[in-house]
């Protein structure tokens, strides 16, 4: 059973829709910059941020003044209700349709700036509630109108492609006829600070795959999906703009927070999803890496993207110095890059390469490349060594 | 599509569930507003050097976990799959406070490691040396019933043979205090709210029963707002999915748990009161996000054992052979769902 | 007879434990048992005893209470014309 | 079921609680409010009764909350009977100077008059006894609910032990079914 | 639980009109009645009608049982009441005893410094169970003026639960200042010999007694073959007009004792002649079809004995239908309710198989219980 993608939203640091977000792959416009929004005393590195103040946002969204929505939870309702926009699914509720979103800062925006304030004073106690990964979901369920099966995923920074996956199975076991599935997360002192402390942070831009990486940068944003069975598609007659064609999952079992020195969970990760998908390596034409431009990771995945492809290396190219890292969201922003490259037959570049590494042959494409793209693979490793890849396909 | 079973299964609570007992010394706390998890002795089973960084609900949930794979004979599960509703509160709230305390300097990163959502199950993954399929949720009540489903589909579309699945969840001092400010936990003073407790439940599940086995899990489902008014056709809608009606099942295990929404629960009830005996189990646990694990847990020991526990006190004049389940959970009128069990 | 009134009302309220009734939403001429106020015979009885105690009127038969606990009007003109204390 | 220390138990969980040191029939009305019974005539009642309705009401109130009729049989038991209000209504007739016996004080006068409240409210017309024993005997209780049921006469049992004397109290309800 | 049935094996009682059944029967058969005027110092203004037992022949009784002194006078009546009848040979574990009362040792109350121990029911009983060694926890059935007859049904009920091999019950009430007091509030109280279902009747006179039956599953004289206690759910204090629980507590008898309402000899209705409960009664016999059944209240020879007069009066009913005779409704004249029964006004020499026992009381509570005798 193919599981169609009929409608994608997006909102990073390089564009609100996708329209801007194309603009600024194809012509190399990175949205790193210093962070407007963020209050913290790490004012001197670079951030992929959505040039949004949350009051704006809030009146993007029309939400109501009393509204308790983090700003995790005002970037995935604005994205999600453009997936479905995209998708021009008329009335949500008609078909069996979920939300399974994916976050890993979720509330803490809120949390952290007023955790003593709380008890101090009852005006921010709205936001006690909103903490909660769980509720950014319902929040955002709310907004686009999904009632039903609704759930959250949060494992660090695959936690939005395994939203896809799950959302993918609840189609295949005929539990499902829609569902909208990415993930959501927004820059906060938390991560900020907890990134610093592992000094993974780079203090200028980030470099995947280049053999003088420093680190990344972080970024926020949120992307959805709609993923549809073929059967309400064939009765709905709405065009597809690409097919999820395979994924998989696996774990590194090595480190909390490194990836193994072999790339064993990506190399997993990536074997079977070509296995779901009934395709040999020689099949993918891109891969949207992960690159993180930390140290570890782009080795590790490079090691693994080897193992996987030989000599028959498609080109490979990380997103990430256009937004960041944008955590929880990463896996479905870049799986919108995917499906856009695919769409666009472009192979997008992977900014700030300059010496390759070493310790592997892999070498990114550093500038636009027009290219037959049928399958595109996309890269997702978080903390924890989970390791997630998604295949989509034109056709 | 594969039929699922739970072969194995072992719960944390706040009651002594760890030693193999099945309630007979439960005891029922209606002194304080939070219930403390009762831990096993984890230098049994963690090293303590292991076991230095790992936040009480990591060590609940390896315990768990170990003692569920013990039981059901299988060492390397080929998936990993946890629920938690709050996640690793303790090492966030350690972190966060470390950050607005120092004003976000001298920090070092073993909390904010640890506070990832996704840590247990990593955790056990690196434990097992596990590389297999590994996903949490966290989506409050569901969490669990969420972990779950992803099981039963992993078996069902079968990506796995077995899964090792489970729910846990921790709690801070600091954080039961802004549960109670706005009334979601009991306080003395606040009233509307639930008591509070913490606890782990991990299950065996896979696509061939054992002598181990607890019962056939047949299905889950899950709805993120339901009105009261819409309760009945949510359960009996799932009920007709799996071809049964209300009279057929036998028995209701529900998440009662004193607060001012347990009216679903009494709705839930009303609708098998002719039928089903209803029990309750949160005057044992209290209410945490994945409490549902312990709920699974009673059910699949009822089925097996055909015992209800003294404790639970159904007072049910007129037994019948215990065959269909159905767990019901909601947290404050959100994240409803529907487990149900079938005896093998 | 306006302070008579306020008075039996005050009376009531407190004799009958109407929780939740104060003497302004009980009308000098809505019935005080059935419809109105809701009263019943044990609270007629309890009456009778309250005209005993306090205004030393004796009602022999409860059935007179009908007419003398149709409103506080009536109520109010029986007690002023039979009041032996 | 059980109300005692000021404190509400519905299947064993806490489901409202106010400070040990508040007098029993300030408790009770707080309850009664927190629990939205609305029932005007509560107020009416003596402590027993009150303590037995307030008690039913929760156990009660889902089973019943349909039109339709319920039977659901009532058994309570307590050690004192009646005796609070017992104590009270004799005070009204020791004085023989000022000698006015109440009778919605008497009324109370008989334990199972809280059975009558509860049956009203919920529209019970059903099996109804009350016995007193010196402490809650399980066994006389449960087999007396079980012959109720098993006999056709009930289809659920409330069954319990309410028991108030001089401000001091204790509710245990159980639903037989 | 057993479908077995429940027998009587023995009763007796103690009343104004005699200290064993015989003679109150003959007492009832002359038409006497235990109601006097009563001149009491709480109630100066008139004299009360009320039927007490004499202290001077409770006293001379009280002689035949050594030890008795130390006992309360309901708990010597008691005491007294039980003891013919008691099986000291097979007393035992199995042995139950059902004490039904109201108001118990209520009198106590008017001491100074009593403390309420002294007035608890339970307290009443383990006393009457120690004095004959009945080592089980006595059960006591405080269920207003049921409770008489519902002991019956709740006899039973616990020997066909297998709980108890036999069962005594004893039903008593006494008259003091409290239960006078009470009533006189609630101006339920005839000042004159009562008059039940007449059209001129207007409330209860007070009267104490004390009844035992023992039962068992041997087979006796007769047996108890169905029962229903069920509440009015309307008033607490006044009986419904639809005689609801009545009429249902008799459904559920007629249920379970299989048998047809034409077939009952006669029925020993509740009767205390005040206006509204006799009229409650009338609605609810017709509603059952028991219009043409004759029935009798003794109300008018013992006056209302609470908690003893369910039993006592089925005492009385069940010597009545030994002797194959209705009884005349002592005080009744004229249809005094709206709709008719057929109210015994002259005794009826008749084979009577059946007959029903009904109560009503405060709290809206009501029973039915059938009675058949063993041939």
């Amino acid at each position: 059973m193919r599981i169609a993608v009929t409608g994608m939203g997006i909102i990073s640091a390089i564009g609100t829709s996708l329209e801007e977000n194309l603009y600024h792959l194809k012509y190399g416009v990175t949205g790193i910059t210093r962070s407007e929004n963020l209050s913290t005393r790490h004012n001197g590195l670079l951030f992929g941020e959505v040039k949004f103040s949350n009051e704006h946002l809030a009146r993007l969204l029309g939400l109501p003044a009393d509204n308790n929505f983090s700003r995790t939870a005002m970037l995935g309702a604005y994205a999600a209700q453009q997936a479905l926009e995209n998708a021009a699914v008329k009335d949500i509720n008609h078909s069996r349709t979920g939300l399974i979103s994916a976050s890993s800062v979720s509330g803490m925006d809120m949390t952290e700036k007023y955790l003593y304030d709380f008890k101090e004073s009852a005006e921010h106690r709205k936001y006690i509630d909103s903490h909660h990964t769980g509720n950014v979901t319902h929040q955002i369920a709310g907004y686009i109108g999904v009632k039903g099966l609704v759930t959250t995923i949060s494992t660090a920074c695959s936690s939005s492609a395994n939203a896809i996956m799950m959302g993918a199975n609840l189609i295949r076991t005929g539990r499902l006829d829609r569902v909208v599935v990415g993930g959501t997360d927004a820059l906060a002192k938390f991560t900020v600070n907890g990134f610093n402390s592992l000094m993974i942070l780079t203090d200028g831009y980030n470099r995947p795959f280049d053999a003088n990486r420093k680190g990344l940068n972080l970024g926020e944003g949120a992307a959805y999906l709609v993923l549809e069975s073929e059967t309400l598609l064939k009765k709905e007659d709405r065009p597809v703009l690409a097919y999820l064609a395979g994924y998989g999952n696996a774990n590194d079992a090595y480190h909390q927070t490194a990836s193994s020195e072999t790339g064993e969970g990506a190399f997993l990760a990536m074997e079977k999803a070509l296995a779901l998908a009934g395709l040999e390596p020689g099949a993918i034409s891109y891969v949207n890496a992960h690159g993180t431009a930390t140290v570890n990771n782009d080795l590790s995945e490079a090691r693994a993207l080897e193992r996987i492809f030989g000599n028959q290396m498609p080109d490979i190219s990380s997103t990430k110095p256009f937004t960041g890292h944008t955590l929880a969201a990463a896996g479905s922003i870049e799986a919108i890059y995917s499906i856009l490259a695919m769409k666009h037959q472009l192979v997008f570049p992977n900014l700030n390469f300059q010496t390759p590494m070493e310790e592997v042959a892999i070498q990114p494409q550093q500038t636009l490349k027009e290219k037959k793209i049928d399958f595109a693979l996309s890269n997702s490793f978080g903390f924890g060594g989970n390791c997630s890849t998604l295949i989509f396909s034109k056709k | 599509m594969s039929k699922v079973y739970i072969n194995a299964g072992a719960a944390i609570s706040a009651q002594a569930t760890f030693d193999g007992g099945f309630l007979e010394n439960a005891v029922i706390n209606r002194q304080d507003v939070f219930l403390p998890a009762i831990e096993p002795d984890y230098k049994a089973f963690i090293s303590p050097v292991a076991s230095r960084r790992m936040s009480k609900a990591v060590k609940m949930a390896i315990i768990a976990s170990a003692q569920a794979l013990n039981e059901s004979g299988v060492s390397v599960p080929d998936a990993i799959i946890t629920g938690t509703g709050a996640g690793c509160i303790i090492d966030s709230e350690k972190f966060l406070k470390a950050i607005i305390d120092n004003d976000e300097q001298f920090l070092t990163p073993t909390s904010f490691i640890q506070s990832t959502h996704n840590t247990v199950g990593a955790q056990i993954a690196l434990g097992l040396n596990c590389k297999g399929y590994n996903f949490t949720y966290v989506n409050g009540a569901v969490s669990f019933e969420s972990a779950l489903l992803d099981a039963i589909m992993q078996i069902e579309l079968q990506q796995a043979n077995n899964v090792l699945v489970g729910g846990v969840d921790e709690m801070t001092p600091y954080f039961l205090e802004l549960q109670q400010m706005i009334g979601h936990a009991k306080s003395d003073i606040a009233t509307v709210g639930s008591v509070q407790s913490e606890g782990a439940g991990f299950f065996v599940l896979a696509n061939t029963p054992t002598e181990s086995t607890y019962a056939a899990i047949e299905d889950v489902t899950l709805y993120n707002k339901l009105s009261i008014a819409e309760l009945p056709s949510f359960i009996t809608g799932f009920l007709r999915k799996h071809h049964l009606e209300p009279s057929q099942i036998d028995l209701v295990v529900a998440g009662n748990n004193g607060d001012v929404f347990d009216d679903y629960y009494d709705k839930a009830a009303h609708l098998f009161r002719n039928y089903a005996i209803t029990v309750q189990y949160k005057q044992l646990t209290g209410e945490y996000f994945t409490v549902s694990a312990f709920a699974l847990w009673l059910a699949s020991r009822i089925i097996k054992e055909q015992h209800i526990p003294e404790i639970l006190k159904p007072h049910a004049v007129k037994h019948k052979a215990i065959k269909n389940v159905l767990i019901y959970n909601q947290y404050r009128g959100l994240d409803h769902s529907l487990i149900l069990l079938k005896r093998v | 007879m306006e302070l008579l009134k306020e008075e039996l009302k005050n009376k009531i309220i407190e004799v009958l434990n109407l929780e939740e009734v104060v003497p302004g939403d009980i009308a000098d001429d809505a019935p005080l048992f059935g419809e109105g106020l809701g009263l019943d015979s044990i609270d007629a009885l309890e009456l009778i005893v309250l005209l005993d105690k306090d205004y030393g009127i004796k009602v022999t038969d409860p059935k007179d209470g009908k007419v003398i606990f149709k409103s506080i009007n009536a109520l109010a003109s029986f007690v002023a014309e039979n009041k032996t204390k | 079921m059980i109300i005692e220390n000021n404190a509400v138990f519905f299947n064993d969980l806490l489901i409202f609680r106010d400070e040990p040191s508040v007098e029993f029939t300030d408790f009770i009305k707080k309850a009664y409010k927190f629990l939205k019974i609305e029932y005007p005539k509560f107020f009416k009642m003596d402590n027993l009764s009150k303590l037995a309705f307030t008690g039913a009401d929760i156990i009660l109130r889902d089973i019943t909350r349909d039109k339709e009729e319920n039977n659901v049989a009532l058994v309570l038991a307590n050690r004192s009977s009646s005796a609070d209000t017992d104590i009270k209504y004799q005070k009204s007739i020791e004085n023989k100077s000022d000698y006015y016996p109440s009778p919605a004080v008497f009324v109370y006068t008989l334990p199972n008059i809280c059975l009558g409240e509860i049956s009203i409210k919920h529209k019970l017309y059903s099996e109804n006894t009350f016995f007193i024993f010196d402490r809650y005997n399980e066994d006389y209780m449960a087999n007396y609910s079980a012959y109720l049921i098993q006999s056709g006469k009930a289809e659920k049992v409330l069954c319990g032990w309410v028991e108030f004397l001089k401000g001091n109290y204790r509710l245990a309800f159980y639903l037989y079914i | 639980m057993k479908n077995s049935s429940v027998y009587i094996n023995d009763y007796n009682c103690i009343t104004p009109l005699g200290f064993d059944v015989q003679h109150n029967m003959q007492h009832i058969r002359m038409g006497n009645t235990a109601i006097k005027p009563v001149v009491k110092d709480f109630a100066p203004a008139t004299p009360l009608y009320l039927g007490e037992i004499g202290d001077n022949e409770l006293n001379r009784e009280s002689e035949r049982l050594a030890g008795i002194e130390t006992f309360t006078r309901l708990e010597r009546l008691m005491i007294l009441c039980l003891e013919p009848i008691i099986d000291k040979e097979r007393l035992g574990a199995r042995t139950g005893l059902i004490v039904s009362t109201t108001k118990g040792n209520i009198r106590a109350l008017e001491s100074i410094d009593v403390t309420p121990e002294a007035v608890e029911l339970a307290k009443l009983a383990k006393r009457v169970a120690g004095y004959f060694g009945i080592v089980t926890e006595p059960i006591v059935v405080s269920n207003a003026c049921v409770s008489g007859i519902l002991s019956i049904a709740v006899a039973k009920r616990y020997i066909q639960m297998g709980i108890f091999d036999e069962v005594y019950v004893i039903a008593g009430d006494e008259v003091s200042e409290f239960v006078i007091s009470g009533f006189n509030a609630f101006q339920a109280m005839d000042a004159k010999v009562c008059q039940p279902y007449d059209k001129d009747r207007n409330g209860i006179n007070l009267g104490e007694a004390v009844a035992a039956v023992k039962l068992s599953e041997m087979p006796g004289w007769f047996k108890v073959i169905g029962d229903g206690a069920i509440n009015d759910a309307n008033h607490i204090s006044g009986p419904s007009r639809t005689g609801e629980g009545l009429y249902r507590s008799l459904v559920s008898a007629f249920k379970e004792a299989s048998v047809n309402v034409e077939d009952i000899g006669f029925i020993s209705a509740h009767g205390t002649a005040t206006v509204f409960n006799d009229e409650m009664e009338a609605i609810a016999f017709n509603r059952m079809g028991l219009q043409n059944i004759p029935v009798h209240s003794l109300k008018a020879y013992y006056g209302h004995t609470l908690g003893a007069s369910g039993l006592l009066e089925t005492v009385i009913a069940m010597q009545a239908v030994k002797e194959n005779k209705t009884i005349i409704s002592k005080g009744f004249e004229t249809t005094g309710t709206s709709l008719p029964i057929n109210i015994s006004i002259e005794e009826e020499a008749k084979d009577i198989r059946y007959f029903v026992k009904t109560a009503s009381g405060f709290g809206g509570c009501n029973t039915a219980v059938i009675f058949e005798k063993v041939k």
